[in-house]
């Protein structure tokens, strides 16, 4: 188990490093590289490599946006094998809602609560 | 001639290098008001009510009002200008608003177009970065090349010269062309606006037939580490022979160096907080005889930003002597 | 795309943009990247902590925990976002911060925050997903696409 | 900067600090920390324990696996294993694997596999619980069964 935090840190601080060089070498804005990264972590799923990393690293793997883009293709892959293609269609959100969901709901919260500090 | 000034700034310029220069300055970007348009408002309003204090004189008195800032449609201005109730200029130059105004305001001065008129601009470092950048509380890093938009406010009264009072005097302004290099990335802004003050400052020596030591200072807007180290290069390389000690500038003058804003102040209020505020009372104090001005603006949007337009500067330079060694 | 703008440059841009660099300070790219590393990994490691927290006092299984622990880290983005740290933190961490869920949640909430004095229809309602939308946006429509050729690939009977 | 780690840590203290039910420290709370290697559990008294032991012994020879506990209820047996952390890149098919084995070898009994660390907790407390008598017979089968389930709804 304490191996799984050093792995964690690891893994997760790699991915980092990976948005940091996009940022800083290729000078893409942080718009471009959360997508760009959620993309790599859709196909990387698509081949199967995601769900190793997520198994062996844990939250170093899960806690990145890499994986919201895994578990959107997961959510579609389930509901394909269940009703064929249109499954990709319904089944989207159904393994991920959570991240989005809790975006919006503290979303509103904090624009009720805070007040920016500029 | 300009007879008095209204400088106000905020909580970042409360713990600058030029503190003492302000008059008024805010602890908080809040300023008391429930948005920061508001708040920016207020910090034009209340260096126009210094302005005049000082001379005591009434709003009614000013013929004209040239201002402007960086907020869309220059609304903070226009809504300063509607509480002043004076004839209004309203004046969009980016960051080189300030001189482009107290350029105008001397010259329809000189021409016994009126006989007192204010001119001035303002920034507010939040509600600029909610316009142009990303939300103030958004965690994005900024690279070394970006800068620290200014929040503040620099007003100036101009009179038309009279022999016998010693005040500063603008003697001669040169207005820039609109010069575009190129480059896009909105965090280099200094990179960008370089060649803008490199023109004019060298479209100035032209005209004028004079050299750089004339001066005592030639001080550019708000070019930052970057910007200005590369103007200093391309002055030179034109000919024009320039001390390094020379040629400073009002975004590096601003701040210490241990606050975090990267390569320097930036904003249209940059070249007016420290010019009606530092720079004139160290014309007063005699430090300086002869000064150059060049506030430098970068006049892209966010718009033209993500259409890939490149990033089109300009500046606009102007003199100002002490009228008591004239004779 | 920079090749393409390089071309219609005149030569006195591009020999000013040769001047111009060699005086734009380089960012430290290596400082940056341990910045990051040693932040996300932190994030990761937190979001670890949590994910195990809920397997001990709720009945979620390793695989079905990620849901809780995201939502608990957006929360946690929300306390920093509105207390005016996350902004310090990611310039201090830059992507160590961005990266993680919780800049996602940033993202949106700072948004959110900023554009309150627009009120909460037009202002908040309006640019919520000013920043992070992109990100829906790209991941929903990449995980279609890769879900559409497995599912074609499976059913032609080649996977 | 030195705010930031002050709020960071205050925020994880709290959020931690802030469930600490009065359980005095069991081996369910540590099964996660160290390999507790419960004995075989039945949840029907009159089955014998030989034969999962040797169930329990035959998936222990996998290297890769370093703390493994097996349930046999009435219809189904558990079978649930932690992996060795740097294997745990092929934890589908060390499962594939055991599987198989156990297929050819129990080729009556049907098996439910997991390596979550979840449903091994369950395990041990449900350990616990028959040993302090708690559950008993009919009881213990419904847990059983609950947590047979819980691996299924997560695949």
């Amino acid at each position: 188990m304490l191996a799984m935090f050093f792995w964690a840190f690891v893994i997760g601080g790699l991915i980092c490093v990976i948005g940091q060089l996009l940022f800083d070498v290729a000078k893409l804005t942080p718009g471009h590289t959360l997508s760009l990264l959620v993309v790599i972590g859709a196909v990387l799923d698509g081949f199967g490599l995601y769900e190793p990393l997520v198994d062996f690293a844990g939250a170093g793997a899960t806690i990145p946006i890499t994986s919201f883009g895994n578990s959107l293709v997961h959510g579609a892959m389930q509901d394909a094998e269940k009703h064929g293609l249109i499954g990709v269609l319904t089944g989207m959100f159904q393994v991920t809602s959570s991240g989005i969901s809790a975006a919006i709901i503290f979303g509103f919260i904090g624009a009720l609560i805070f007040k920016p500090k500029g | 001639m300009i007879t008095s000034t209204g400088v106000t700034g905020g909580p970042f310029e409360a713990n600058g290098n030029l503190a003492e220069d302000f008059d008024l300055l805010y602890e908080d970007l809040w300023m008391g008001k429930e948005t920061y348009e508001k708040a920016h408002r207020l910090l034009l309003e209340e260096a126009i009510k210094t302005a005049l204090n000082k001379r005591n004189m009434e709003k009614e008195q000013i013929q004209f009002l040239f201002a402007g800032d960086l907020i869309n449609q220059i609304t903070p201005t226009s809504f300063a200008a509607r509480t002043m109730q004076i004839p209004y200029f309203g004046l969009f130059g980016a960051c080189s608003t300030s001189m482009e105004g107290l350029a105008l305001a001397s010259f329809v001065v000189n021409y016994q177009g009126a006989n007192y008129v204010l001119t001035g601009a303002s920034s507010h470092n939040a509600a600029v970065e909610k316009q142009f950048r990303y939300p103030t509380e958004y965690g994005g890093q900024k690279p070394p090349t970006a800068q620290w938009t200014i929040t503040g406010a620099g007003v100036a009264l101009v009179q038309p010269n009279e022999p016998g009072e010693v005040f500063p005097v603008t003697t001669a302004a040169t207005i820039g062309k609109v010069i575009d290099m190129g480059l896009t990335d909105p965090f280099n802004m200094g990179g960008a606006m370089a060649p803008a003050a490199a023109d004019t400052i060298i479209a100035h020596f032209r005209d004028l037939q004079i050299d750089p030591s004339y001066y005592d200072l030639i001080v550019t807007g708000d070019l930052g580490r970057v910007g200005h180290d590369t103007a200093f290069e391309l002055i030179n390389k034109s000919g024009l022979e320039l001390e390094r000690k020379q040629f400073q500038d009002c975004g590096l003058l601003m701040y210490k160096d241990d606050q975090p804003v990267q390569s320097g102040g930036s904003g249209a209020g940059c070249s007016a907080t420290v010019l009606y505020g530092h720079l004139l009372n160290q014309l007063k104090k005699g430090t300086y005889k002869r000064i150059l001005v060049v506030a430098t603006g970068a006049l892209l949007s966010p718009l033209s930003f993500q259409q890939n337009e490149s990033i089109p500067c300009i500046a606009h330079a102007v003199a100002i002597e002490m009228n008591g060694d004239k004779g | 795309m920079a090749t393409s703008k390089q071309k219609n440059m005149t030569p006195q841009q591009r020999n000013y943009q040769q001047l111009q660099q060699k005086h734009e300070i380089k960012r430290p790219v290596l400082k940056n990247c341990i910045k990051a590393f040693f932040v996300g990994g932190i994030i990761c490691v937190i979001g670890q902590a949590i994910s195990y927290f809920y397997i001990y006092y709720f009945d979620f299984t390793e695989q079905s925990v990620g849901n809780p622990t995201v939502a608990t880290m957006v929360f946690l983005s929300m306390l920093l976002t509105g207390f005016g740290v996350y902004d310090r933190l990611g310039q201090f961490a830059g992507a160590g911060s961005a990266v993680p869920v919780t800049g996602f949640g940033n993202a949106v909430i700072s948004a959110a925050i900023e554009h309150r004095t627009e009120g909460f229809v037009l202002g908040v309602g309006g640019n919520m997903f000013k920043l992070a939308g992109s990100v829906i946006l790209f991941g929903v429509f990449s995980a279609f696409v890769v879900a559409l050729i497995k599912t074609l690939l499976v059913i032609w009977g080649v996977l | 900067m030195r705010s930031i780690h002050r709020w960071v840590l205050l925020a994880c203290l709290l959020l931690l600090s802030s469930c600490d039910q009065n359980q005095q420290v069991k081996d369910s709370q540590l099964s996660l920390m160290k390999t507790t290697n419960p004995s075989p559990i039945v949840t029907q008294k009159n089955k014998s324990k030989d034969h999962v032991k040797d169930i329990e012994q035959d998936v222990s020879s996998f290297p890769e696996l370093y703390d493994v506990a097996v349930v046999k209820g009435k219809k189904d047996t558990l079978v649930v294993y932690k992996v060795k952390h740097l294997y745990r890149f092929k934890m589908k098919k060390i499962e594939k694997d055991i599987n198989k084995m156990l297929e050819q070898k129990y080729p009556d009994e049907n098996f439910t596999i997991s390596s979550d660390y979840k449903i091994f907790l369950e395990t041990v407390r449900l350990d616990e619980k028959m040993k302090s008598s708690k559950y008993k017979g009919k009881k213990a089968e419904n847990r059983f069964n609950e947590i047979v389930n819980m691996t299924k709804d997560l695949k």
